[in-house]
This record gives structure tokens, sequence and C-alpha cells, in this order.
């Protein structure tokens, strides 16, 4: 009975539920402590999961005990693993300096955060079609919700325009489910993987199609990105590094499900496209990204464009690289490394009381440990060694090479020069910009703030040193 | 048998003719008030007929019961309803047909 | 059949009619209440279809409670309806690279309506072969509560989190309603018993028949909508704290006898004796809290004037 | 033609018009009516394909009421962005305000 209890899987999924409801219950501004014990207890579960798949390579566990085509199949494998410790390790640190930035107001940033990760969590361990729109939805109003925390006027626009362009992504992913429930009667990915061959009917392209393109617009991939930058860039700290690391990564989990498991038999020749949108992403959020005058929007850009490498490896699949393993690196790094850089902004901004690039000048001395993390999630963003972001990119650029498309290496070293640029722009401002004169009194800023985003950063670098772990959840993941 | 299915035929053709006549009145007629008059009284009565050719070919009392019960809910509802857009429309002091809503 | 077939292709001219209006009207309010009636029309679809859940569940949210908050935020736009500007649908259609994409789509969607496999799974049939024990003999309420319960657990969540995003985004002030006259109290006061009375057979009747606690609670809360278009009933203020509880109580419920279940060896594994008494405390436990869920929709507002809840806040 | 072929034919007609209206309309309000109108295309194509052979399915008769109760809840958070949208530019569409922006600069 208790070994039935104390099943990590579905925990991982009831717990951010129960302290969302009872946060909800509690008030604006309340339910800090809950969240953070259940944020705790959430990454244990975590890795008592990757300890329990690593050996097995799967755990399933069949909700209400009924068989596929009837039930759903909730199941964890390394890729799944791998998201959802990147999930829980990014959010518990993130929530640590919630609480000090956000400290107690008119805020529901709380029981929005524990419903936004039950459904992440949820949708990493989802094996039915249809209950991934669910998640999907669940995520998409969570995240509108988070975004318009703090009540700015440009915010209620940015998550106007977030909700519009969420609701026709999922809804173009359930017209997919649609389609496909016609063609074969189960939205089990795992029954449907075996049932789609390489012969598909029209039907089951535009089920693909729509569902790619609803992905796509929820992943933010250029030319779909327009809805990022306001809400990643406008929303407090905090929530935008939740955004940026974890939310953005969950649409783009299920379309490598769906590319490598349902529609793989077809899809394949066509895995140039969204390299090619990739491709676009990263010169252009690069671009942005320099340009930018306000610091958080230029962290938002970056986004944009370290996006674009996720979405690089699709043409390696099947050709005998690691493209799985250096896909999984890249979005972990960059979910860390984000997560940082954001947190270190927001410190910034908060100290200097200033949004713009310009604001931060000469702060290097005065807060330093911030500084200091901004530097080194720029390091992996930029691919330095030895990050983790290095190491996605070193491999990236190798299986390129090994397999002839040169572009893809090339475009790596151009976002790479052009992270440089936009990281390098702030340090030098923070280190060597203009004199004295500028010396306004600091806000004063909490040092949990402070540590939470220099160990979010610091892990990003780890990442590049002890990645074997990870390769080795990831062995026996198909791709 | 046949007097009663006869009936309930007569019932429905008299019910689609009322209905007919409302529609007609609704798109024919100039104003709010008069409007109204189609839809609280034509329809309804149309409505009625309805039901009750229905009931008389239900296979069970109790659906033809049920089938009867509708009635009397619209007509109260239909009542309130046609006040509340007279009363309203009166209260805005325009006699032409405007908008359906303040 | 060919008399069932023109009704139906009837019934589908007039739905895209609607749908058609309600984006190509010129005025808001009529465009809202274009769509009331393309919720109506589509209530009859769903009965031909032979979806009697559906239809009960559109009629009462999708037309009903959503039409209510629609026509609700056009009277807080309070600006005449600006139909020179918003009016040339065919203006804003014309952007033509979008039209043209969307042209394809559909054809290529038609086109691939006549040429389907025939479906590999006969999920039906799997339903109907366990349907014995999965505690209630309506098969709808099977797959909602049963088989599929865990996708109804998380929508309960989605329900919640709306309201939760609701009160984050701030909620306006009450304006006074503009008209009061003595026939509305009197409905309301007769018709609201009787609503009542229906929710709960909707409830019961949802184990073996259409129904359920979804329409049971779109029924109370269109009652507590009617008592308060009636004035029997003030707006709620975020303040009280029994809103919050109650919402958030059906949904603990749910999961604390989800995971309750994981001792029986697996999430929402109803033990097959006990199951229809579980799914009826859910269900039961569902109807209140969503009543109240859909009815903060509408009814959660501040009383202080022109302040926004959401705003004072403390972030900086 | 059965008669969930043809809804289903319907449906698609209308998930297009949603879309568009959604994409491409200005006024907020149209555009989540857009949504339901997209919303409630895709159920018709998810029951209607499933029942095309006139057989019932209660499995995606269950996914459109838990998919309406969703749209309902997104309907609802949409309507208060675009009435705290109202409330603080005045405007009802999301693209106005950039445009003063534009011209006072």
């Amino acid at each position: 009975m208790i070994e039935h209890l104390s099943t990590p899987l579905v925990w991982l999924i009831l717990l951010p539920l129960v302290w969302a409801t009872l946060a909800f219950c509690l008030g604006p501004g309340r339910g800090a402590l809950l969240g953070l014990s259940g944020l705790g207890l959430q990454l244990l579960c975590a890795i008592l999961l990757a300890v329990e798949v690593a050996p097995k390579q799967t755990v399933t566990h069949l909700v209400g005990g009924w068989q596929e085509p009837l039930g759903i199949l909730l199941v964890a494998d390394g890729l799944s693993v791998t998201m959802l410790l990147l999930t829980q390790a990014v959010s518990l640190p993130v929530a640590l300096y919630a609480y000090s930035y956000l400290k107690q107001g008119q805020h529901w940033f709380w029981p929005l955060t524990g419903f936004l990760l039950a459904g992440i969590n949820g949708l990493y361990l989802s094996g039915d079609l249809f209950n991934l729109y669910v998640t999907l939805e669940l995520i998409g109003l969570a995240a509108v919700g988070l975004v318009v925390t703090g009540g700015a006027a440009g915010q209620v626009t940015a998550a106007m325009r977030y909700l519009l362009a969420s609701l026709v992504g999922s809804g173009g992913f359930l017209l997919g489910v649609a389609l496909l429930y016609g063609c074969f009667g189960t939205v089990s990915i795992r029954l449907l993987t075996s049932l789609i061959g390489s012969q598909a009917p029209l039907a089951v392209w535009l089920a693909a199609a729509v569902m790619v393109a609803g992905l796509l617009l929820k992943t933010a991939l250029f030319p779909f990105h327009f809805w990022l930058p306001p809400a990643h860039g406008g929303a407090p700290a905090p929530i935008s590094a939740l955004l940026s690391a974890l939310v953005v990564k969950a649409s783009f989990y299920v379309l490598l499900r769906l590319w490598l498991g349902p529609f793989a038999g077809f899809v394949s020749p066509l895995a140039w496209l969204p390299a090619l949108l990739g491709s676009l992403a990263i010169l252009w959020g690069g671009c942005q990204a320099i340009r930018a005058e306000r610091l958080k929007m230029m962290v938002a850009y970056s986004t944009v464009a370290q996006l674009g490498y996720l979405v690089l490896i699709f043409p390696l699949f099947g050709t005998g690289s690691h493209a799985m393993q250096i896909g999984l690196l890249q979005a972990t790094a960059h979910g860390l490394a984000k997560a940082g850089m954001f947190l270190a902004a927001g410190t910034l901004v908060k100290a200097s009381g200033s949004e713009l690039i310009d604001g931060i000048a000469t702060m290097a001395g005065r807060l330093p440990v911030t500084l200091f993390a901004f530097g080194l999630s720029g390091v992996s963003l930029m691919g330095l060694p030895p990050s983790g972001g290095f190491l996605a990119k070193y491999m990236l650029i190798d299986a390129a090479l090994a397999v002839g498309h040169i572009w893809i290496a090339v475009i790596v070293v151009t976002g790479g020069l052009l992270a440089s640029i936009y990281v390098f722009r702030v340090l030098r401002l923070a280190f060597l910009g203009p004199g004295d004169e500028r010396q306004v009194a600091l806000q004063p800023v909490s040092a949990v703030m402070e540590w939470t985003a220099f160990m979010l950063a610091v892990s990003a670098i780890v990442l590049g040193l002890a990645a074997m772990p990870l390769f080795r959840l990831l062995e026996g993941v198909a791709g | 048998m046949l007097f009663v299915e006869l009936l309930s035929n007569l019932l429905l053709l008299t019910g689609g003719f009322f209905y007919l006549a409302g529609t007609v009145g609704l798109l024919r007629f100039p104003d709010v008030y008069t409007r109204l008059h189609t839809l609280s009284k034509a329809d309804n009565l149309g409505l009625g007929c309805l039901l009750a050719g229905l009931a008389l070919k239900a296979d069970s009392l109790v659906l033809a019961l049920k089938l009867l019960a509708i009635w009397p809910l619209t007509l109260i509802a239909s009542a309130v309803v046609g006040y509340a857009i007279a009363h309203r429309a009166d209260r805005l002091g325009i006699p032409a047909w405007q908008r359906e809503k303040p | 059949m060919t008399t069932a077939l023109a009704f139906e292709a009837l019934l589908a001219l007039l739905l895209l009619w609607s749908a058609w209006q309600t984006l190509a009207t010129p005025q808001m309010d009529r465009a809202v209440i274009m769509f009331i009636v393309f919720g109506l029309l589509l209530t009859l679809v769903w009965s031909r279809l032979q979806a009697p859940d559906i239809a009960l569940a559109e009629a009462a949210l999708g037309a009903g409670l959503t039409g209510t908050l629609l026509l609700d935020a056009l009277t807080a736009f309070r600006q005449p309806n600006r139909s020179a500007k918003h009016g040339r649908v065919l203006a804003a259609f014309r952007r033509f690279p979008a039209l043209l994409a969307l042209l394809l789509l559909a054809a290529a969607l038609l086109t691939s309506l006549t040429r389907l496999p025939l479906p590999a799974v006969d999920l039906p049939a799997a339903v109907a072969g366990q349907l014995g024990s999965s505690g209630v003999s309506h098969p709808v309420t099977a797959v909602l509560l049963n088989f599929r319960g865990y996708d109804t657990l998380l929508e309960v969540a989605v329900l919640l989190l709306a309201l939760t995003g609701i009160l984050a985004v701030g909620l306006p002030a009450e304006r006074p309603l503009l008209s009061l006259n003595q026939l509305v109290p009197t409905l309301a006061r007769s018709a609201v018993p009787l609503m009542v009375l229906a929710a709960f057979y909707l409830l019961w009747a949802g184990a073996h028949r259409p129904g359920g606690a979804f329409q049971a609670a779109a029924v109370l809360a269109a009652a507590a909508v009617l008592l308060n278009l009636s004035q029997l009933q003030s707006r709620w203020l975020p303040t009280q704290h029994w809103i919050r509880l109650v919402v958030g109580a059906g949904l603990l419920l749910f999961v604390g006898i989800a995971a309750a279940l994981l001792a029986g060896g697996g999430l929402l594994r109803f033990p097959p004796g006990q199951a229809g008494l579980l799914i009826l405390l859910i269900e039961s436990g569902l109807t209140v809290s969503l009543a109240v869920n859909l009815a903060a929709f509408y009814l959660l507002r501040t009383s202080s004037s022109g302040q926004w809840a959401g705003q004072e806040d403390s972030h900086e | 033609m059965s008669s969930g072929l043809l809804f289903a034919a319907v449906g698609c007609l209308l998930l297009v018009l949603g879309v568009g209206g959604v994409l491409l309309l200005d006024h907020l309000v149209r555009r989540i009516l857009a949504f339901n109108l997209m919303g409630s295309g895709i159920f018709l194509v998810l029951v209607g394909l499933a029942q095309r052979s006139g057989r019932i399915d209660p499995v995606p008769q269950a996914m459109v009421l838990t998919g309406i109760v969703v749209s309902v809840a997104a309907t609802a958070l949409a309507l208060a962005l675009a009435r705290r949208r109202y409330a603080d530019s005045g405007s009802t569409t999301l693209q106005d305000k950039a445009r003063r922006e534009d011209r006072h600069d």
C-alpha cells in the first residue's frame, strides 16, 4: 500500500495542484511557504523518479487502471525526466527569488505558479494527446495570468496578445487531435505511433501540419515569436524567468514527441523547415537583442534566438548523431542560464530603478554577485567553454559537420557572435560605464535575490562539466 | 386511434402556421412594440399547438406531460421578457426599432 | 431520411450564416446576439448528432453563460458602436496572404474529409465493454469521470485557474443596473427554485442518462446570475472568502479522492463496487464548487468606484 | 453523406472562419467571439468525424464537454483582460495604442 502511495510520478502532478488550490483559498499574496515546501517536495519527487527511471528506461502509470485506448497512460522516460528535473530545479530558486521580490501584496503569484507547474509536469508525463491539450491550456492560462502580475497597462496588452496566440495555438493542436481521432479512433501516443506508417492519408498530413504550426506558435519560434518579447520582457523578473526557462520548452517538448513519435514515418524529409525557421530565429533574435534599449527586453529577444537552437537538431535525427542529447543539453543549459539572467536583470532593474540598459552603468562594483551571475549566464548563452551552452553548441557543430550540414555550423557560430555582442554590451556598460555623475542611490536588494540568480548561472556552467549523467539518462530514448 | 392521429397532425399544422405568421410579422412589422406581439402571441400559440400535437403522439403519459410542461414555462418567460423589452423601449422613449438592447 | 438530411442542411446553412453575422455585423451588441443565436443553433446540431450532454452544456455554458459575460463586457465598454471602423470585416479579410492560406486550409480540410481511413481502434466498443465496471450506466459520464477522469480533474483546475487569472487581472467596479421593473424579480422568484430543482435532477440523472456535474453547475450559476439581474442578489466581493473556499473545496475533494485511490493501486482507480458512490460524491462536490466558480465569472466585482483590485501592487 | 460528416464539414468552415477572425479582426470582443466560433468548429470536427458512420461515440463527446468548459474559462479570462485594457487605455483593440504612440512620436 505504501509503495502504491509513494509513486513520485503522480505526486509531481498532484502536489502543485494541491498547494496551488490551498494558496488560492488563502488569498492574494499568500501561500509562499506552502509553495516553497511543495516545490522542495517536487524536486525530491523528480530526483526519486530519475533514480527509478535510470535503470528501467521507462516508468508508466495507468490512470484509473484502464488499459490504453480506454484510459490515459502516464509515461516517464529519460526525456521527460530530464525536463521534469529542469522544471523543478529552476522553479525552486525562482520561487525563492519571487518570495523576496514580490513580498506580500495583491498578487496571485503562488496559485498561478502552482497551476503552471501542475500543467508543465502533467504535460511531460502525459502519453495521451487529448490530455496534452488540457495541460497545454492549463499552462497557457496560468502563464497569461502570471504575465499581468504587477498590473501595468503594457503587461495587460502583452497578456492579451499572448492569450490570443496561445488559444489559437492550442486550437490548432486540438484540431489535429480531432483529425487523428477521426482517422484512427484513439488519442494514445503509443498506439498512434504504431498505427501511422509512412503512407499517411491527407487528414493525417493536415493533422501534423496544424499541430506543428500550433506548437510552434506556442513555442514562439520565428516568425511566430511576435507575442514573446512584450510578454516575457514586461512581466516581473521571476515570472519572466519561469516563462522563458520553462513554459516555451513545454510546447517544444510536445513537438519533439510528435516529431519522433506518431509523425516520424512521414515528416523527416521536412526537417529542414523547422531548422530554417530556427536559423532565422537565431539571426533575428540576436539582432533585436542587440538593438534593444530595455534590459529585460534584450533578455527576452535572447530567448527568441536561443529557441532557434532547439529546432536546429531536427535535420540531425536519424543520422546517427546524438541529436536528442544535444537538444536536451541546449534546453537544460538555456533554461538554467536564462532563468539566472532574468533574475539578475530583475535585481539590476530593481536596484537601479531604471529599466534601460544604460541605467546599469558602473553597477559592477556595487552588485558584484548579480553582475557575475549575469556574466556567467551570458557565457553559457554565447557558448563559451566550459558552460553547458558551449557543450551543446560544440556538439551541434560537430554533428552538423559530420553529416555535411555546413550551414547549421555557420548559423551556430554567427548566433554565438551575436550573443557575445549583446552580452558584452551590458557587461561593458556595467564595468566601464560613463562616469560617477550618474551615481544614484541604489534601492536595497536582498541577498536571496542575488544568490539565487548566481546559483542558477553557476549550474548552467557546471552542466558543461557534468553532462554525462544527463546523457546516460537519455540513452534509452528513441532519437 | 385514427381520430387522435388526425387531431395531432391538425394541431402540428396549425402550430406551424402560427409560427410562420409570427415570423412574417417579426420581419414585416414596423416597430418594437408590434413585433413583440408576434413573438409573445403568435409564436406562443404556435408552440402550444405543436406541443399538444406532439403530446398526442408521445409513447408514454410521462413524456406527454413533460412536453406539455414546456408551455407554461415558456409563457411565463415570454410574458416577462416581452414586458421587460417594452418597458425598456418605453423608458428610452424611442418607438422606432433602433437597438435590441440598451 | 431525406427530410432529416434536408433539415440538417438547412441547420448547417443557418449555423454558418449566424457565424458569419457574428463576425461581420457592424454593431458589437448585434454581433453578441448573433453569437447567442449561433449557440442555440449549435445546440440543435448537437442533438442531431445524438449528443444531448453536449447540447445541454452548449445551451447553458456556450450560449448562456458566455453570452451573458459578453453582454456584460459590452456594457462596460460604454462607447457607441463604432460601426465605421469595426464593421468592415470584408476590408479586414482583404489581407490576401492570410486569406489565401485560410482558404487553402479550408479546401484541404474538406478534401481530407472525403478520403478518411477506417478507424483501426474501436473505442466505443471498449467503452461499452467496461461500462459495467465503471460505476455508472451512462457512457459519457463513465468516460468523463472514470475512464478519462484525469482529464476532468485537470479541467476543473483550468476553471479555478481562470478565476485566479481574472482576480490577477483585476475586477471592474460594479455599476448600478439601469432598468428595473417588477416582473423580472417575480420571474426570478418563481424560476430559481425550479432551476435549483433541475440542477439537482441533472446531477442525479448524470449516472444513467444525459446530465452531470457540469450541466448542473451551469444551471445553478445561471440561477445566481438571474437573481443578480433581478437585483435580488448583489455582486460578490473579492473580500468574501467563502467564495474562494467553496471553489477550492471542490477541486481539493476531487484531488483528495484521486490520491486516496492511489492506495488501491492507481490514481483515480475506483474499486468497482464503490465507483458509483465515489463518482456521485465527486460530482456533488463539483456541482457546488463549479457553480460558484462559473457564477463568480459574472458576479465577482469590486464595490469601490473606478478602482481595479489588481492595480495597487507591491512588486516595485 | 452522414450527418456526422456533414457537420464535420461545417465544423471545418467554422474553424477557418474563427481563426481568420481571431487573427485578422481588430475589436477584442469580436476576436473573442471568433475564438469561440473556432472552438465550436473544432468540437464539431471531433464528434462529427468520430460519428461519421452513424454510431454514437461517447469518448469524443466527453472530450467536447471538457473542451467547452475550457473555452468558457478562456473566454472569461480574455474578457477580463479586454475590460482591463479598456479601463487602462480606452481602447477596444490591441493596435490602437501603438498607432497613437507612433503619431505622438
